[in-house]
């Protein structure tokens, strides 16, 4: 029996991993706007929304100090962070177009193995949103993708060839799941991390590329 | 005396009609919703319109509830979706038409009955191809979407070894769209993330129309302040004090 | 012995009468900035500058009230005006290429029978500067000329094409000189208006094209 | 911590190297000028430079003669133009080189003598093809410079009945800037007209550099107003607040 899979914020703060001093980073709506709230307080990063907003905070819990004028990327309350700065959409897409995004973070319903990236149609819906998901996968410098290791048919998400239509191609440059961290390598998917209590077997049984198991594989570090 | 403001949001849209194609401005929320300009063009009744945003509106009820946690969504939200309800779209142009998750908007409601069509554009080719058209620019190179379903029908070329697609200059016949407050030569400024869209798309059209909350005398706004050059801006109306029905005129 | 030629302010009041309540009016440097001094205080009109004002004021004339920040496009101090708002050297020409400007004012080295502008090399000297002249003369609604009927050797600048290079074709549609106003017409130039004491034959013998008088010829009026 | 601050203006432009091509921003006059990082130019003695920007400037003498019933013209006033008469320059890409009237810039002197080539381009053309770098756009269509020399050797196409030009982008090695105020993250305000090309050349070239008169405490800026984001600029470097000559290092 493998062991549990990682929730959400598990997922995210693994990503946070990745940032680095001084990165800009943007982040996707869902699993991925969780990492607003998990970057260390002592990394000065800069978080670029679609909608216009270059160095904003946290997700604001409480409903009572929520400002609809100032949402993340998810439409949740974000907090002011000091030396934000606010553009329209136009400017917003001339930076990630112009390749100033350092990491881009994002959801998906399949990644194929060379890192095709497929989230604009759900799979079972006749259309679909490209949202700011495009502009990002084709022009920022790293494309993270958070995701649950297969969807809710126990089908794995990570497979040879996307069979939904394609975001960007060969984009995605780590994939981190709910059991495991992969990195898409010119050879192919290099299993790195895997969640506490889970094997390279039980691992490959959910993805269908073959998976290169790299010479330091070893458990995700969360402490 | 240049004076743009107009008396109500029926008056601001009275030569708005059929067929027209409405660059309606916002993101995702409804405190950067043009809404009560969605709500007089509801009660004009016009059909066969384009809508062109980001969103078209995941709809009042899934803003009311999803967003329940987060902020307490006010009840004169209409945004673009209850145009769609209404069945008055014939086609959005879009970047987020799909609700998220298996639940359905409004647009894709519309689209599963074979009511409505969809051109699908990422946002960031969206707000560029609406900068352009107020630059008076007919087309750009974008290397996005290309080797994509995007890119279909559209010319691709390459230059200096990368490959880049041909977006047109897409041009509304009104620009729908909200800031904070205006002067009456029309220059406006905007709170936080409701400039969004809603800066890009002012200019983007024959007429722009801009819902405001508040007028002030011209001189009030810092000229190195102001977002949207009122140039840009042919028509400005405030926002009631408090919420009012859609169907109620004004 | 014809009259007196009409003076740069002469020029510039002339042709600040064709400006009409609420137009945007760029001014170019030289004879139309003089223009911003000599509109009548009643007239709501916008000024455009290259450089990114949208709705200054009149020149400064005195220098202990001049603010080099707030400079016209012939880089003199500009009186602030409530209105004004200040934009960035893209977007001030994205509004020109945009179809914003109502009229333009420029001034020129030569004009063609057919309104085509030369106004970038100066007859004599090896280069020349566009400045901002050529998106206004491809894209103003309205092109008018403010020039001195002849060059310095007395040579017609109104002529049947040009010699030096040309800015823009065909995009001239009223020309004010200091003996006369021409509008250019798609059968021609036509002679609408003389300065004091100048007659259509005296007109004629300082223009290269044959002018076509109006039916309403008359003298400027100036008062 | 993000802390684009550097001490000295030959710190800034310590990795420029002979031949880079250098975005200059400003427009005719001293006030929106980078003099000093101009200076920090000219005191490395690189060579062979390509400059862009509107004016090269016409000059220290013509500026306090030609503006002295203007302005009173500061003595730490280095226009690009300062680069030419000291031969660091090959290749100038500007729209307005040659004086108005018939007096010489220094360019006409460089050019006359042979030793500067010249792309001549207008500064609406100019304006965006620097934005279009920042955008990360290959190029866009225009119909402004359609049969006159501009246009010569650039594909000419036609769009719904009208002729544009396709214009490239311009993308600096560095772009040489001058701001008001700057915080630690690089985010920029400029003073009225100063804004001009200085906003537009932001962030399209590898390393932009930013001259500013004073830095600010992080979230002094309203996020609102400031103009250009932190992103853009590389680095900031604040101006001495007494004139200093050209060839004093700091």
């Amino acid at each position: 029996m493998p062991g549990p899979r990682l929730d959400h914020y598990a997922i995210a703060l693994r990503i946070t991993r990745e940032f680095k001093e001084g990165m800009l980073v943007n982040l996707g709506a869902g699993i991925p706007t969780l990492c607003s709230n998990l970057i260390p307080s002592d990394l000065d990063i800069l978080l670029h929304s679609e909608n216009g907003m270059v160095g904003y905070g946290p997700v604001i819990q409480d409903p009572e100090r929520a400002d609809p004028t100032l949402i993340n990327a998810g439409g949740q309350p974000a907090e002011y962070r000091p030396g934000l700065a606010i553009i329209d959409h136009a400017e917003s897409f001339a930076m990630v177009r112009g390749g100033f995004i350092d990491i881009s973070v994002l959801g998906a319903y399949q990644v194929s193995a060379r890192g095709d990236l497929a989230n604009t149609v759900m799979p079972g819906k006749q259309i679909g949103s490209l949202g700011g998901a495009q502009d990002l996968a084709f022009r920022a410098k790293r494309l993270i993708v958070a995701m649950s290791h297969t969807d809710k048919g126990d089908r794995p998400k990570l497979v040879k060839e996307c069979s939904t239509p394609i975001t960007a191609p060969a984009c995605v440059k780590l994939i981190v799941t709910d059991i495991a961290v992969i990195e898409i390598a010119p050879d192919g998917p290099i299993l790195r991390e895997h969640a506490p209590g889970w094997t390279v077997r039980e691992i490959q049984d959910l993805t269908e590329p073959q998976l290169i198991v790299a010479d330091d594989f070893r458990e995700i570090d969360l402490a | 005396m240049i004076d743009k403001r107009v008396s109500s949001f029926d008056e601001a849209v009275r030569d708005l009609g059929d067929g027209a194609t409405l660059l309606i401005g916002g993101f995702a929320g409804f405190a950067e919703c043009p809404s009560y300009l969605v709500a007089a063009v509801a009660r004009k009744e016009v059909k066969g319109l384009t809508i062109v945003g980001n969103s078209a509106g995941l709809g009042q009820e899934h803003m009311k509830k999803r967003m329940a946690r987060l902020f307490k969504c006010p009840d004169d939200y209409y945004p673009p979706s209850f145009l769609i309800e209404r069945g008055q779209v014939r086609k959005g142009i879009l970047a987020f038409p799909a609700a998220m998750g298996s639940s359905r908007s409004p647009f894709e409601e519309a689209y599963a009955k074979g009511q409505i069509e969809l051109e699908l554009i990422g946002q960031g080719s969206l707000a560029e191809r609406i900068r352009t058209a107020r630059a008076g620019i007919a087309g750009f190179y974008t290397p996005v979407g290309v080797g994509t379903f995007v890119a279909a029908g559209k010319e691709v070329r390459e230059f200096d070894g990368r490959k880049y697609v041909l977006e047109r200059a897409l041009k509304g016949d009104f620009s729908l769209i909200r800031a904070h407050r205006a002067d009456r030569y029309g220059n406006l400024v905007y709170r936080g993330t409701t400039r969004t869209f809603n800066a890009t798309m002012a200019g983007a059209s024959a007429i722009t129309i801009a819902e405001v909350d508040e007028i002030v005398e011209a001189g009030e706004l810092v000229p190195e302040h102001i977002v949207t050059p009122g140039v840009y801006v042919q028509r400005v109306v405030v926002r009631p004090s408090e919420p009012r029905a859609w169907n109620l005129p004004g």
